[in-house]
């Protein structure tokens, strides 16, 4: 189980753990496990420094694959279960994985006290809509209408958008990434490592076997480019195979629009141009949702602030150089003492 | 008898009649200062020499109106010249401050035993709210017990009346007016109370010389004032305890301290991570405030993410702990198996209370022993130890670092209400005294796999980061050796054979049971565990001195128990088992050895008395 | 324990129990409680039909003090079990009542569910920004700094917006209002019943004993007209003592500005006309925090859509009637049978 | 022997032999359709009047490679002219669809058995994914079996060539291929599988050709090939059945059929709500296809939501159903104090699984039975049964419903993965033969009092909305009677001896404990409880027929146990405990009654074999 790799020569397969993997031909998790790894390389932390926390799901068997240190945890609780990983030694390049199920239904409090906290962690959650482990019932991103084996008449509970719930949360940094896309996906990881503090990523999922092409509408290749905004902070907001299209904002309805550049006199300069520290602009952006809007990738917010993990650090450091000399025999003498002498014999 | 104390003459100066032990209680309203003036008694009382042990009684409510039952705050000490056990029975002298502390605590006093009260308070307004129909002295209900009514509020006011402090202020003073009077009926000495109060209220200088003029005069009117009948001073001698440096310590106190003292000897950083619950928090403000010795302290958004973070911490390398009381601990269930199954040292601190349930959260119980050694899905051993005074916490804790770190595995530590709250004289020991326990981190990658064991069938600890040995653990069944997933039927039955024998191996590592008290073999034990231990030595020793024949056996280890434990118990005709709960205890005793134990159960949210544990064993040996 | 009352003349009283109140003289609750008490007598629902759910502090006491049905639960679960009260009897009247430590620390992930599902819930979180009952430690709603038994050197983790997060939970219905605000109190809670889905209302408390004050910023005699922005469907943004203040959008930052009419040729026509029914406003609204902006009251967002109980009952009913004769022999009869005759004698 | 059966030449015909029972085993890849050719199988067994069990073995992956060993999904069936207790200890027969198939599987069978092989998958890619170095035909490692390796690939492609499907959807009709072989073994008839496929397959006729086609040939090759040593016809007789009708049934489909009947019986709405988990979703599943019997089934967000959203609906007047397994069960405990606490009727379902913590999610095991009885803060009793076959879950699920609702209380159900997925022959009950037992819920506000209890000691259960009886319940101690909040000692003492003598109560609402099989008293009693059912009592049976004095007991009712189980017990001189854990069942009798039960524990995730109780027995009356 042991894993050496000299830090030195780092590449996407220093990370490879000697596990054989266990997902699902054509599971849209080989291609993010494989943009995981380069991204990691890429960074070039020793990937004996690196842990790897999961929870419960397809999603979660993640640490096994990597050759890192791995927590493969239970259902939900990775957010804190890395928190004491993360506190305990802040050192440590912590990174959390887990599902649509796992980090939004059972573990929804603990992602959003993570992200409140501000810690610094990475977390993605791969979301494919579904619970893929416990056989395809659906989860709560899934959409209205979603026919599970626990909802054969269709599901009638409205989704969560991860992005909206996470800049709900307070979030600092919130991006959003497709599995196949293969250089874009290492992009906004090594982004989201940057980000001291909690780095909350979307990695939007196929899971082949129980919710297969549920985000054609996207991600279909014939689609993509009218159907997806790649976004680079200070660009203007384009899509669209020529990038022909783009999003301008309506300061009265205070909503983003589609337009489509040259048509009815909109020029560039019409456009929004994208502010990854704009959180009303990081709301509208997150929330946006094909068909009507593309979807929105790439870095949408990012607003650093002090991580929680530096300021507790911080505080027991202020309370250790004020008493320097704590000493264990001290405390115990604290306060009120007085001595029982030798019985007079 | 004048309704006004202020009424009487001069005393004739009697001899002070020697005690052995005598049980106060103060009580009043949550304003009244009882606790501070429970805790500057306990200090004098330690001062003088005696051995004691206190009991706070907090109301439920956090703040409720004046006047009212449920707003009584009580404070009992029971001190002594001869080892003290617990915190009384029964109070001999009952101080309160207003009717309502009068209503709920005159119940509980000895038959005949002293009330000094505060008539000052007595108005109609008052005697409502604490739900009587009239005056108490009036209807003829304090017949069982001599009623000394004094007016300390204005004693208390006319002493203050120099010290420039306003009414309100100067009434506030009352609670030391009457510890004046207190100190003056047992002997003892004003001064340490009086530093104290110069040091409190340094800022306050005329605070300090109202509460300094009130206690004076509380003792002086013992000193002159003609007492009723039986109201005289007393004196108690010097309890004889272990030579040495002395302080009073708390079940909390003692905990934070032992696991703090705990990781230093095993060399590791404490990470402490819970959630508010009563009255489990005590512990997580003792420890959020000694950052200075590097303890880090997090207030998780539940108890999941409370053990969740300590498991986390565990993974990293540091001294995982969490802590909360019943309805927080079985919360933590689900999390307890991935560390018993990660084979990760974790202590988890239960101070229990009354259940089921929410329950009655500020009462005192013992009902979590089955949850602690039974309740989890799958067979999910771990540790269980219990502290049995708060002095004792802190060794407790020591040794559950000590087994979680040596065994790799959690650690359950039941304390409870009443020994979080209780105050003991405690030996401060030198924490050099102790034999360190350095935990072996393995750095060596030669040969390593994650779940290969020692001789004591513990796994390797790893601290992530280090070089070569980076690895991966679950909570899905693991190879024996290489730790990789494994569904394989040999694999889980040794797997779960394996943990199961490196618990019960613990035994190996633990004393035998040793008897408390009496033979090894007899016509009758008494068994206990935790808080009970008090009232169990208290009464074993009272029945001992009649000639009979009973020992009392208190378990400090539960899981594994002593490798003894077994022989010894089948020593005795007859086995009584006294908890706080409905049979819990017993129920283990008579399913591990088959022998006859019976149980002794209370569970009102508050402790045995000395007497009815007493009453069990004489009616056991007639 | 039984309230027998006429449902003809309901009065504030005719909600009023049989037990003694004991929150600590003065807390903000009793002003709450009152104000409870006169919604539901100003709706007139029959309290009979009414149901009051809490979880654990001292704000969810609240079910023993009206003469309602009630359940106070465990803590932080209100909300799920309150869901199954309203599920399993949906033509009941349900409250939920809760403190912030309740609902947003150890309940954060039922309160997201319950609002994401949209149940018809009246869900009333008191805000006091400290866990009362346990004796003062600090809360997820408390500032940074907060000084409490749990953090004597102050606390550093971010608070997070109740309304914030609510709306990222997909919220259809928030608003904001203060425990003294007699009037105001009423008005908002007779919205929220109003509003079918769930409804999640802030109500700002003070705890006098571990807190006291902490809010005297916006909410102090002397500065409530220059920090409290009331919130009129369709009226201008305008607060302060003479409403000479106003809240303007600059479409170029995406934020919202305080200007003072007739300043700077700043007219009411320059103003946000409030839109309950728009998000990104919503958002904003929700997120303002005195000193540099008002708090915003009164209902902030509502756009009503099908509730979750709604849906579920409409399916069940849609199974019915698609096979009326619904029998349990033919149900244990179904797929494939074959009957064993009498042993040949 | 010819590797490829084609080349066998037409056998005599012969006399088919008699068989009592015999097991069979499918084993594929997961694509190959193993499960439904086992079920089909089973179909054509029932139809033809034998008793059975059956026992599916699904991977743990969800879509695992093919070929590879973790992807092999079995199927397994015992079927019998006898009454047939378990889905068999060993195959007599292999059907194994690929070397991956082959090297899983083969360990399990008969000394002797036979495996009919489909060498068509035979290739080095093949041998390398199931980890075989090369051929196992040709390494010798097969021989303590008989194998009968066929090219069943090729054979349907011929048998499929005119039914116009392409090469790849003709393949796929090699399990037909192969249960037609069966079939023809066992003499059983291919008709009602035809059907079952015309109609299945009623929109693509070209499949439904093919299947048919290849079940043809299958069944015609067995008519008309030289079969190998050994393979040859075989009849078994009708099973003496109980007359009536018949169907295949699950333990999840009888938990969830007894559940919405003891609603009904009731007169109860049923609210279920779950959180996904292997196994027990499947309860979930079946449940939410049956909206139009009125049930309400809610995916809550987590196992607390979903406990907590039953009692919620239990506490609104419906029948509030919750389930899960091990992990899921472990956090629901803190929730099931306070439906304890307020006296609500709930059901609690626990498939379980094996653990600790994850475990392994898809294997079986007995190991929550701790949880069940002991896992709460506080003294929290409720009842806990347990289903022993899936045919018994029916009746066990309108036994819980019965009495949560009669006496107020939550009930535990204990399943396992087994009984969950295995499936029996069940003759179908008269729902109107079941006696009623409708709630009477309270609507008089004359008297009430939430908590005032009946001479069940049951408190009125009260539906909201109900006029005049508004009242509030809680996790708070309540008063006796009024239900207010109290913390009066002596009131928290009555209502917890309360809330235990209910519960023990219940024990005179239950049947006494009866014997299976043998004497009342004797040298030796095997106590079994759940789905160890099946191999104690065939053991048991096996050994009686040599006429050893040995008897069966086993519990339905585990928590509180029969009145007269004691007494029972203490007539046999040895007491052994097959459990699939550690040994949980076997303290609990240790602890009630001191006798001296021992334990014979099995934790590999699998259902003992009948042959591993029968040795245990046999080696205590040795
Ligand atoms: C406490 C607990 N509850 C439930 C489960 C069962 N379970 C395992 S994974 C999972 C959800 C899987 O969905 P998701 O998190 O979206 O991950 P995916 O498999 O889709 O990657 C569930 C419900 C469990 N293992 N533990
Ligand atoms: C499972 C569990 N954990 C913890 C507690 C202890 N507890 C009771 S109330 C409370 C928080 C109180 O704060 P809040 O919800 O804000 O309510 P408030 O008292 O301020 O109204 C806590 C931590 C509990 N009763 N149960
Ligand atoms: S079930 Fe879906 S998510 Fe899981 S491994 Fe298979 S394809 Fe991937
Ligand atoms: S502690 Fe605070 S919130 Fe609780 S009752 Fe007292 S004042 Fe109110
Ligand atoms: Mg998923
Ligand atoms: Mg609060």
């Amino acid at each position: 189980m042991n894993d050496t790799v000299s830090p030195r020569a780092l590449t996407p397969d220093s990370f490879e753990s000697d596990q054989e993997i266990r997902w699902c031909p054509g599971c849209g998790d080989y291609a993010i496990i494989k943009s995981v790894r380069k991204a990691l390389a890429d960074i070039g932390t020793d990937p004996d420094q690196v842990v790897f926390v999961s929870g419960i799901g397809c999603a979660s068997r993640f640490p096994y694959y990597m050759a890192t240190y791995g927590f493969h945890t239970i259902h939900g609780r990775a957010p804190a279960i890395a928190t004491g990983v993360k506190l305990a030694n802040p050192a440590l390049d912590v990174w959390v994985v887990g599902g649509d199920g796992d980090m939004l239904s059972i573990g929804g409090n603990h992602t959003l006290h993570a992200i409140r906290r501000n810690i610094d962690l990475n977390i993605l959650l791969f979301n494919n809509e579904i619970y893929g482990l416990t056989k395809g019932q659906y989860s709560p991103t899934s959409r209205v209408g979603t026919r599970s084996p626990s909802t054969p008449m269709g599901s009638v509970d409205y989704p969560v958008s991860a992005l909206v719930f996470a800049l709900g949360a307070g979030a600092h940094f919130i991006a959003r990434t497709i599995d196949t896309l293969q250089k874009h996906v290492p992009d906004v990881l090594k982004r989201a490592h940057a980000h001291k503090g909690a780095s909350f990523v979307e990695i939007i999922q196929n899971c082949i076997v129980y919710n297969d092409g549920v985000f054609d509408d996207f991600t279909a290749k014939d689609v993509a480019a009218d159907r997806q905004l790649h976004l680079e902070h200070g660009k203007p907001l384009r899509f669209g195979k020529t990038k022909e299209k783009g999003l301008r904002f309506d300061p009265k309805s205070m909503k983003l629009e589609v337009v489509t550049l040259g048509e009815n006199g909109v020029s560039e300069a019409d456009l929004v141009v994208h502010d990854e520290t704009n959180r009303t602009l990081g709301t509208m952006l997150a929330a946006m949702e094909p068909p009507d809007f593309p979807a929105a990738l790439g870095v949408i917010y990012c607003s650093p602030a002090e991580s929680y993990d530096h300021a507790v650090k911080a505080q027991i450091a202020a309370a250790r150089s004020k008493a320097p000399a704590a000493d264990l025999n001290a405390l115990l003498r604290r306060g009120h003492t007085w001595t029982v002498d030798r019985p007079q014999a | 008898m004048a309704m006004d104390g202020s009424a009487a003459r001069k005393q004739e100066p009697a001899e002070r009649q020697e005690l052995d032990s005598v049980v106060v209680r103060f009580a009043g309203d949550s304003g009244d200062g009882v606790q501070l003036t429970g805790s500057r008694f306990t200090e004098t009382v330690a001062l003088a020499g005696n051995d004691l042990e206190t009991f706070p009684d907090f109301p439920a409510e956090i703040r409720a109106p004046i006047g009212t039952t449920y707003g009584v705050s009580a404070f009992q000490i029971n001190f002594g010249s001869r080892v003290i056990m617990t915190s009384g029975d029964a109070p001999d002298v009952l101080v309160a401050f207003n009717p309502a502390a009068l209503k709920t605590n005159v119940g509980d006093l000895k038959q005949g035993g002293l009330v000094i009260l505060d008539v000052g308070t007595f108005n109609d307004k008052n005697f409502e709210k604490a739900g009587y129909k009239g005056n108490p002295l009036e209807d003829g209900s304090l017949t069982r017990h001599r009623i000394f009514p004094i007016d300390v509020s204005k004693h208390t006011l006319e002493a203050v009346k120099d010290s420039g402090v306003n009414k309100r202020d100067g009434l506030r003073a009352k609670n030391f007016w009457a510890l004046g009077l207190v100190d003056w009926m047992y002997d003892r000495d004003v001064a340490p109370t009086i530093k104290w109060i110069e040091s409190k209220f340094s800022k306050e200088p005329e605070i300090a010389k109202a509460n300094i003029a009130a206690l004076k005069a509380g003792h002086a009117f013992g000193e002159t004032a003609e007492m009723p009948d039986g109201v005289r001073g007393f004196t108690l001698r010097r309890a004889e305890l272990a030579p040495g440096l002395y302080r009073t310590i708390t079940g909390t106190e003692s905990l934070a301290y032992g696991l703090i003292v705990g990781a230093k000897l095993a060399g590791l950083d404490l990470f402490f991570s819970s959630y508010p619950i009563t009255p489990a928090s005590a512990v997580l403000h003792a420890l959020a405030g000694l950052k200075a010795f590097g303890v880090t302290t997090f207030q998780a958004e539940d108890e999941i993410a409370a053990i969740g973070a300590a498991i986390g911490a565990a993974y990293a390398g540091a001294l995982g702990i969490t802590s909360s009381s019943g309805p927080g601990i079985a919360l933590k269930t689900e999390a307890l198996g991935l560390a018993i199954t990660t084979e990760l040292p974790l202590i988890v601190l239960d101070t229990q209370r009354a259940g089921p349930s929410t329950g009655m959260p500020t009462k005192t119980e013992q009902s979590d022993l089955n949850l602690a050694v039974y309740g989890r899905n799958g067979d999910a051993p771990l540790i269980v130890l219990s502290a049995r005074s708060p002095g004792d916490a802190f060794d407790v804790a020591i040794e559950a670092v000590r087994l979680a770190t040596q065994f790799m595995t959690p650690v359950i530590v039941l304390s409870d209400t009443y020994i979080s709250n209780a105050a003991e004289p405690w030996l401060v020991p030198d924490v050099g005294s102790y034999e360190p326990f350095p935990v072996g981190f393995r750095t060596n990658p030669e040969g390593f796999h994650p779940f290969v064991r020692d001789e004591k069938l513990a796994r390797p600890w790893v601290k992530p980061g280090t070089p070569g040995l980076a690895h991966r653990v679950g909570g899905l069944e693991k190879n024996y050796n290489s730790g990789n997933i494994s569904y394989d039927p040999i694999n889980h039955q040794r797997m779960t054979d394996a943990r199961k024998a490196k618990i019960d191996g613990v035994a190996n590592a633990i004393p035998e049971q040793a008897v408390e008290q009496g033979e090894t073999t007899g016509r009758l034990a008494v068994v206990g565990w935790g808080s009970t231990y008090g009232p169990i030595y208290r009464a074993v020793s009272n029945v001992r001195r009649d000639g009979k024949a009973v020992s009392h056996i208190h378990l400090r280890h539960i899981w594994p128990m002593p490798r003894n434990l077994g022989e010894l118990l089948k020593g005795f005709d007859q086995i009584l088992v006294p908890e706080m709960n409905t049979g819990q205890l017993v129920g283990m005793l008579r399913n591990q050895y088959l022998v006859p134990a019976e149980g002794l159960n209370k569970v009102m949210g508050r402790p045995f008395t000395i007497s009815e544990i007493e009453a069990a064993i004489r009616s056991k040996l007639d």
